[in-house]
């Protein structure tokens, strides 16, 4: 049960009263309605899926509601920082790198040093 | 008496206050506080029970929650029967009855011992290479034979009458376990001034204080200080001390789930006590003092009944006063075990000889062996045992083999050393590394806020474990945000510095041999299982895991794992570490489901919403339909009709007079903004600034893929007030998808969302005297078809109340939707009913509702549509409109599949015989002679016996199904064809004149 | 390669088991081949199985960055059915059912394929509509799946509590005799040991790192931890980690990879003989040859490669059978675990070629992925083998995200009016 | 219609009473409720319409004597006025933007008082309910086992505990069970 950080609520709370809401930052084309079928493939369809840091949307559904951009390591479940809607990506650069140090459950699966 | 192997004196326990038990129908006597283990061993009781495979009688092996044999069937009556339970863990309660279990006809004689002299066929693996001819013989012969013997305990079968209890709470410092570590880390934490949880699995605090017999802290024997300090520590307001607790799962961010055992240990619980309680933690720190675990030593036939683990022999002996027999032999790798021999002989039972497969162990031991008079046989080990149902002789050899010799004992202590508990810290996805010296894996890298301290921690000395858990309790205190002022200070004094330790075979289970030499004892895996797996080529842990189930029993491999790793390695010639471990996962030990679950069961399983009239509903007789969470009137049946005349009945009287129906559990949203018509253009497909106030419209949401979502009526109350309704399950996925485009992908504009589901109560009054019956309710209302015609909306007053009183249809007869405060629902409804009864109307449910709106081709998203349906598919295109630049699924409604030719799209279908109700879900196709696999044109999605149409009625979906009208197609069913007209979907009143009333 | 048989097995019994070889070599890695199929779970391994015994392609090489069988293919709940609803999904899981028929006698390998039955409880009329479309729709096409009345449920299953009073009441439920469970390590074991008997390399802990491709685009092999490896065809089935080698040719897939969770109860004396699934309740539940209740929890809501998940998607599962089965909450989870599923937007997977010329891709069967083992096997080798989609897989390309063509069986059963 | 009775008012739960010494559990009197969605520019206006000033801090809440303004997102409060006063149109006159919706009926209220009170509701709520992180005056929407609720402490051992209608029986229900365990 992850706890969830809301920059609305300035506290961590139980992932219980969030709901995932998928990739963040793939904004809807304002001209959706004339892009290609590959555009909007692109738009509706595909995802980097990373296995790193991901930018993905979350809703406080059960606390103030709110829509908000989170930053996390899909490999340690580890959120980088969290962030209101509408900001822009932040640089991650300042923020401690944690993937490459962050020891994973699954490479311990097998192999330990 | 309470047992011949209690010895007078030794112990924690009162002799005067005695508990009886029974096990396998005999009766016996225990003192209050002894495990189950503790008593029958008491009693002289070890054959406890049968392995998994083999059927080999098995004993107490050791005195925690590590113990692999001992597993026993304990109940209190019928109902309350627990299979599998660990004897080293349940505590005696008077009256409680113990049975052993996998064995047949009896414990002492069981038939399937048998399998023990066919284990040469059992080997590791063997049925991945048989049983495959004939080919059918595997389900119906082998695995019913293989089956059989399958399970240790036998499953419940009543439904369990306990209740359990759950609580989430929150720490500054979250200490796991509460020996020396534990309690010193706790007290530090504590005294800093943080809030904090300690647990341990044990009934009281202590850890291996509780066997130890020669440490002092702070003076005072360590025991008493850990009882002392226990007190101290539960005194505390900023400390919850559990015991009986056990952590079994270390989670993300700090979160560890902990199960405290209440009733379990009581003669007579309260009533209002829950059986266990889920603790559901999150903690800024968690320090994890939780031990280590002895070893076994694995040589030929170590599994009998009176070979136990040193330290087990010590606890018994110190802390429940019961001796494992009258004449104890020792078998170690490691100085530890030196001192279960010590307190044995100090308590005056005889120990013949300490066997050790060390040229040199420990000095100060040796001193003391020598000054006890224990014979010590240093570069010695034991090669073999006998005894049938319980350890009689060792066969003793000098390494190498020489010099054989037969001792008689009646209990064996063994220890091959201590492997650190590092379960929790690898749960928490922390890294461990291989220290080559002590060979042990301990704590390496963290992944998550935590400490581990103490033996878990792999500190062996007691003056450095006490200094590493004051400062980890202090550091995580501070951490954590304390600010309290208090050091603490402790000094311990242990009574022998430990040395030793070995894993994998022991002499005389070599490489080359064939003997028995278990590791994992409750799974038959011995030895040369590991070697003849890495032979078969599993060359990774978890393949040797796999193939042998080494590690794979309920105990999880706390004792086998390290030396499965070891003959692995050595089979491989590979390095331990090289090797590596097979992963930790939770539940540390296995945890009932009754605890995870807690609460929820029947009407805590999940809530069962009801309306405002559900009483008048449930008082009429009405039969309910579950949809979503909603219970739902589904239809009225007066005595002696059944579900078909019920529905006939009110379907009947609707159209012939009125209905009056329940529709609270559509969901409604409060649309509310200067934007709001806005938003709605970009959220429905149809347009809605031309919509005027007071008037309704109905409304088809998309996703963008261009699929339909949801459907509904809304009306338009204000400029900027819409009163949006959904279906009854889509009601929270609607909001969500609605707040979802507001607030990330149209921000700007002005408008609010609210669910007002609940805030309303809905009464829809249906049928020709629908007007005539609300009439002289209403107030400030004009209900004329020219004030408030179809499809509209007025707010006013009903019985006194405020209503929003809809014009409106979904059964295509004149009608009405009365919303009102849901507080008023009933009474509205009642007074609604007065006036509609004696006219000759009714109530009606869900199905007759169905029926009516079938009769009339309204689809209903969810049943007629799956989510695969366009709105052209659905044959709603009229509501989409095609001057809008913009709404969500304009562009996906244009992909090429979802345009081109041949799409499945909702017709109605008339069966040749109008008597015939096709079954919903029943497929179409064109040619009923084709062969399997037939080409199927679509699905029935809707069918009814229609008594105002007088025949039956069908809505499908069929490819290309608005081309198809006329056209003669096939419903195939398993006991006939049944032939059917493709029609439009208006089946009664194709004019739609009745809805003008 | 030496054939197994109760004979061979009472031989070695006689002289301790000294006699067995490996399963399967353990060569090091030849500079070219043939074909790569990189993952060695079922379906990688089955691929590489297929390709020889098929299609006559030996010179492959199956890699695995960690070891076997480790994938989902050892974490999941060995359930196997085909009552599907769309075509295209009966299509591939059918000809999987009847590959499984077999799958023993054909490897030489028992992986205890057992058609114990899977029955789907119906719970409401919403789900008895639904039932009812796949059952029709499985009779037409030759599949067996039949409606049983609660009653007829209670004694296929007899632990069920079929009272009215229970908050979720059982009105019925879909039985497919056919379904049942297999042996899941026993599956990658007796394909690599198979595959490996045709000559195809199995080389474990070998993980890739890079895609490389020529001038045209086109395949030429993959960079790994032990050097590059030439191939003259490649083809994906890694399951959860596809996106990750997919980006390594640069292409962007509709997948996400969830955390999918399981359980297992401590072993019991056989009381169930079936396996059970509810989707209105959440769960799904069979007991294994040990005497384990095997258990199958729901995916955690976000994106993650940790295989690890949350007590609450647990708890809900479990909440769930104590409500089907109240005797069982005396019963006793002994371990808990996740995998690392791939989902696609419409549930149903993707097998094809790629915009990489070269490139294969089998992804995206997300807890499904199991019961397709040997018929996604045989498709994928004939798609590699032969360049183009077998008409049984022909509906399961990724072109379908781009027309909207899509198999959407989720939302077959979609949510109740 | 003059002589038609003015229909009568049933609120969920009417006439229960229940929880244990530690907790006990008291179905409050019907009220008058707003939900109330406004701009930070707006508060002020609506805070004077409403005689209750709305609190801009996540967390928290305002009260006069009957009436409590629940901070439960960025802009949004529930407004709770006990006497059942009329909010609706308190908060049109104000002139401000905004949406009030009046949801006096979707709610209803629990009165969980007693030393145990925060241990019976930590039976189903996540949220860490210690005195230092939820005051008196703290409020939150959050969740109970499987129900959304809005909890507002209102003293050291009291909350409020509002939840939607329908859900009032489940609420009830898991919270008899943590008031009994809050007992022993």
């Amino acid at each position: 049960m992850l706890l969830i950080y809301c920059p609305y609520c300035e506290e961590e709370r139980s992932e219980l009263e969030f709901r995932n809401g998928g990739d963040a930052h793939i904004a809807r084309p304002t001209n959706i309605a004339e892009i290609s079928d590959e555009e909007f493939e692109a738009y509706f369809f595909l995802r980097d899926n990373p296995k790193g840091v991901i930018f993905e949307r979350w809703r406080h559904i059960h606390g103030c509601g709110r829509f908000f951009n989170a930053a996390r390591d899909t490999v340690s479940d580890r959120f980088l920082t969290t962030y209101k809607a509408g900001e822009p990506k932040p640089n991650l650069d300042a923020a401690p790198e944690t993937s490459a140090t962050v020891e994973t459950y699954e490479a311990l699966e097998g192999a330990a040093q | 008496m309470s047992g011949v192997n209690r010895i007078s004196g030794a112990g924690r326990l009162t002799p005067a206050r005695t508990a009886r038990f029974s096990f396998d129908g005999r009766t016996l006597t225990a003192l209050e506080g002894d495990t189950v283990a503790s008593a029958l061993i008491a009693n002289d009781i070890h054959l406890v029970g049968r392995s998994f495979k083999y059927h080999r009688p098995r004993g107490i092996l050791s005195a925690g929650a590590e113990e692999p044999n001992a597993l026993l069937d304990v109940s209190r009556d019928a109902a309350r029967r627990q299979p599998n339970v660990r004897a080293t863990v349940q505590e005696v309660f008077d009256g409680m009855k113990v049975a052993s279990q996998n064995r047949w006809p009896s414990l002492a004689f069981d038939v399937g011992g048998f399998n023990d002299l066919l284990s040469p066929f059992f080997a590791a693996g063997f049925y991945y290479k048989t049983f495959m001819w004939p080919k059918a013989a595997w389900h119906a012969l082998y695995e019913p034979f293989i089956r059989r013997a399958a399970g240790l305990g036998v499953a419940p079968t009543e439904p369990d009458p306990d209740h359990y209890a759950s609580r989430y709470a929150h720490c500054d410092v979250l200490v796991v376990g509460a020996g020396v570590a534990g309690l010193a880390a706790a007290l530090a934490a504590a005294k800093a001034g943080a809030k904090v949880i300690l647990c341990d699995e044990q009934p009281d605090v202590g850890g291996a204080l509780r066997y130890d017999s020669g440490t002092t802290i702070d003076g005072k024997p360590g025991y008493d200080w850990a009882q002392a300090t226990g007190q101290a520590l539960a005194a505390m307001d900023n400390v919850t001390l559990l015991t009986r607790t056990t952590a079994f799962g270390y989670y993300n961010h700090n979160f560890v789930g902990l199960v405290e055992r209440v009733t379990d240990h009581l003669a007579a619980p309260d009533k209002a006590l829950p059986r266990e309680r889920l603790w559901q933690v999150r903690a800024k720190k968690v320090v994890l003092a939780n031990g280590a675990i002895e070893r076994h030593m694995v040589f030929a036939n170590n599994d009998r009944p009176g070979i136990l683990l040193a330290s087990a022999g010590r606890t018994f002996l110190n802390h429940f006063g019961v001796a494992v027999g009258k004449k104890v032999g020792v078998y170690t790798a490691h100085d530890s075990a030196y001192e279960a021999a010590f307190d044995l002989r100090k308590a005056g039972v005889a120990v013949p000889v300490i066997v050790d497969c060390r040229e040199r162990p420990g000095e100060a031991v040796l001193e003391k062996a020598r000054e006890l008079g224990i014979e010590v046989l240093k570069g010695h080990s034991v090669v073999n045992t006998t005894g049938k149902l319980r350890i009689a002789s060792i066969t003793v050899a000098r390494n190498g083999g020489s010099g054989a010799r037969k001792i008689a004992v009646d209990a064996l202590l063994v220890s091959a050393g201590w492997t650190p508990s590092v379960h929790l810290f690898s749960q928490s996805r922390g890294k461990v590394k291989f220290d080559a010296e002590t060979e042990r894996f301990l704590p390496g890298t963290y992944a998550q806020d935590c400490l581990s301290i103490g033996a878990c921690n792999g500190t062996d000395d007691l003056q450095a474990t006490i200094d590493e858990a004051l400062a980890a309790g202090e550091l995580a205190a501070r951490a954590a945000g304390a600010e309290g002022g208090a050091q603490v200070a402790l000094t311990g004094q242990n009574a022998f510095d430990w040395t030793g330790g070995m894993i994998g075979a022991a002499e005389g289970a070599g490489p080359d041999t064939t003997v028995k030499a278990f590791i994992d004892f409750q799974h038959d895996v011995c030895a040369k299982d590991i070697r003849l797996a890495v032979r078969e080529g599993m060359h990774s842990v978890e393949h040797i895991k796999r193939f042998t189930t080494n590690g794979m029993a309920s105990d999880q491999g706390k004792l086998s794992n390290m030396h499965g790793l070891a003959i692995a390695a050595e089979a491989l010639g590979k390095g331990i570490p090289e090797v590596g471990l097979t992963t930790f996962r939770q539940p540390y030990t296995p945890i009932t489901f009754g605890a995870i679950v807690n609460h929820s069961r029947g009407s805590l399983f999940d809530p069962a919403r009801k309306t405002p009239m559900h009483s008048w509903e449930e008082a009429q007789g009405a039969e309910f339909e579950d949809v979503g969470n909603w219970k739902r009137a589904w239809f009225y049946p007066k005595a002696g009709e059944s579900m078909h005349d019920a529905v006939a009945r009110e379907c009947k009287t609707v159209r012939d007079v009125a209905g009056v129906f329940d529709a609270s559990t559509l969901g409604k949203i409060e649309v509310v903004g200067p934007d709001a018509a806005q938003f709605l253009n970009l959220m429905y497909t149809n347009a809605w600034d031309n919509l005027k106030p007071g008037r309704c419209r109905y409304g088809i949401m998309l996703r963008d893929d261009g699929f339909v979502y949801d459907d509904g009526v809304v009306g338009r109350l204000a400029e900027d007030r819409f009163h949006v309704t959904t279906t009854t399950g889509g009601a929270p996925r609607v909001l969500q998808h609605m707040e979802d485009y507001l607030q990330t992908e149209f921000p700007h504009l002005k408008v609010w969302l609210t669910s007002t589901t609940e805030q309303w109560a809905v009464i829809a009054v249906q049928g020709p005297k629908a007007r005539e019956i609300i009439a002289p309710l209403v107030e400030g209302i004009d209900l004329s078809n020219e004030a408030l015609p179809h499809m509209s909306v007025a707010e006013g007053k009903i019985c006194g109340v405020p209503t929003r009183l809809f014009r409106m249809s979904f059964t295509g007869e004149l009608g009405f939707e009365v919303n009102v405060p849901a507080d008023y629902g009933q009474a509205v409804w009642e007074a609604i009913w007065a006036r509609a009864e004696p006219m000759g109307a009714c109530a009606y449910g869900t199905e007759t509702m169905h029926v009516l709106r079938a009769e009339k081709g309204y689809i209903i998203v969810g049943q007629d549509t799956d989510g695969t349906l366009t709105p052209h598919d659905a044959g709603v295109s009229w509501a989409v409109s095609k001057k809008k630049p913009d709404f969500v699924g304009i562009r996906g409604l244009k992909r090429p599949d979802l345009v081109k030719d041949g799409r499945k799209q909702l017709v109605g279908l008339l069966t040749k015989d109008p008597k015939v109700v096709l079954e919903e879900g029943a497929q179409i196709v064109a040619d009923p002679n084709e062969p399997k696999p037939m080409t199927m044109l679509g699905h029935v999605t809707s069918s009814y016996w229609s008594s105002n149409c007088g025949r039956s009625i069908a809505m499908a979906v069929v490819a290309g199904g608005q081309a198809r009208l006329g056209q003669t197609l096939y419903v195939p069913m398993a006991d006939r064809t049944v032939a059917v007209e493709v029609s439009d979907m208006v089946f009664f009143d194709k004019e739609g004149g009745r809805l003008h009333g | 390669m030496r054939k197994y048989s109760v004979f061979a097995v009472a031989r070695e019994a006689l002289r301790g088991h000294k006699g067995w070889g490996p399963h399967w070599a353990s060569p090091e890695p030849r500079p070219h081949y043939d074909v790569i199929i990189i993952g060695g779970g079922g379906h990688g391994l089955g691929a590489a199985y297929y390709l020889a015994k098929e299609h006559g392609i030996t010179n492959v090489a199956v890699l695995e960055k960690g070891w076997i069988g480790g994938g989902n293919t050892g974490r999941n709940t060995t359930i196997i059915r085909s009552n599907y609803l769309y075509e295209e999904s009966m299509d591939i899981y059918e000809h999987s059912l009847k590959l499984w028929e077999n799958l023993s006698q054909d490897l030489n390998y028992n992986v205890m394929y057992s058609p114990r039955g899977v029955m789907m409880l119906s719970h409401n009329i919403h789900d008895q509509q639904s039932f009812k479309r796949h059952i029709n729709a499985n009779r037409l096409y030759g599949i067996d799946n039949d409606w049983l009345t609660p009653e007829q449920a209670k004694a296929y299953c007899p632990p069920l509590d079929i009272a009215k009073t229970a908050r979720y009441p059982i009105n019925g439920a879909a039985l497919q005799r056919r379904g049942g469970t297999a042996r899941h390590d026993a599956v990658a074991w007796g394909y690599a040991r198979a595959a490996s008997d045709r000559g195809v390399h199995i080389i474990q802990n070998c993980e890739v790192t890079g895609i490389r491709r020529d001038e045209t685009g086109r395949v030429t092999g993959v960079d790994t931890n032990r050097g590059f490896i030439g191939a003259k065809k490649v083809g994906i089935s890694a399951a959860g980690h596809s996106s990750v080698l997919m980006q390594m040719a640069d292409v962007r897939v509709p997948l996400q990879s969830q955390p999918l969770q399981a359980l297992v109860s401590e072993p019991l004396k056989p009381i169930f003989p079936c396996v059970v699934m509810s989707n209105s309740v959440h769960a799904y539940i069979s007991q294994s040859d040990k005497g384990e209740f095997v258990i199958g929890a729901g995916t955690d809501q976000y994106n993650s490669y940790s295989q690890t998940g949350g007590l609450q998607i647990i708890t809900h599962t479990l909440d769930a059978i104590c409500e089907l089965f109240p005797m069982f909450r005396r019963v006793k989870m002994m371990r808990q675990w996740g995998g690392i599923v791939d989902v696609t937007q419409d549930r149903s997977p993707i097998q094809g070629v790629t915009p990489v010329p070269g490139l294969y891709l089998n992804a995206g069967w997300g807890t499904g992925g199991f019961k397709a083992t040997p018929g996604s096997a045989n498709l994928f080798a004939h798609l590699i083998a032969r360049g183009e989609p077998h008409r049984l897989a022909a509906g399961l390309t990724l072109e379908r995200f781009r027309t909207g063509r899509l198999i959407d069986e989720a939302a077959a059963a979609a949510v109740a009016h | 219609m003059a002589d038609q009775a003015i229909a009568t008012r049933k609120v969920p739960l009417a006439g229960l009473r229940g929880g244990s010494h530690a907790a006990v559990l008291t179905p409050a009197a019907p009220a008058a409720r707003i939900a109330l969605r406004a701009g930070k520019d707006a508060v002020p206006a609506l805070s004077a319409a409403l005689g209750v000033t709305l609190p801009t801090r996540p967390k928290t809440s305002a009260s006069t004597a009957k009436r409590h303004a629940l901070w439960l997102g960025p802009d949004e409060w529930l407004v709770i006025d006990e006497d059942g006063a009329e909010l609706m149109g308190a908060a049109a006159s104000s002139g401000a933007l905004h949406s009030a919706v009046d949801v006096s009926h979707r709610n209803m209220a629990i009165i969980v008082s007693g030393p145990g009170a925060e241990v019976a509701i930590n039976s189903g709520c996540p949220q860490d309910l210690s005195l230092g992180l939820f005051p008196v005056g703290a409020c939150s929407r959050t969740i109970f086992g499987k129900a959304e609720i809005v909890l507002l402490r209102t003293a050291e051992d009291t909350f409020r505990l509002e939840c939607w209608r329908s859900f009032a029986p489940f609420v009830f229900g898991l919270l008899s069970e943590g008031a009994e365990d809050a007992a022993h």
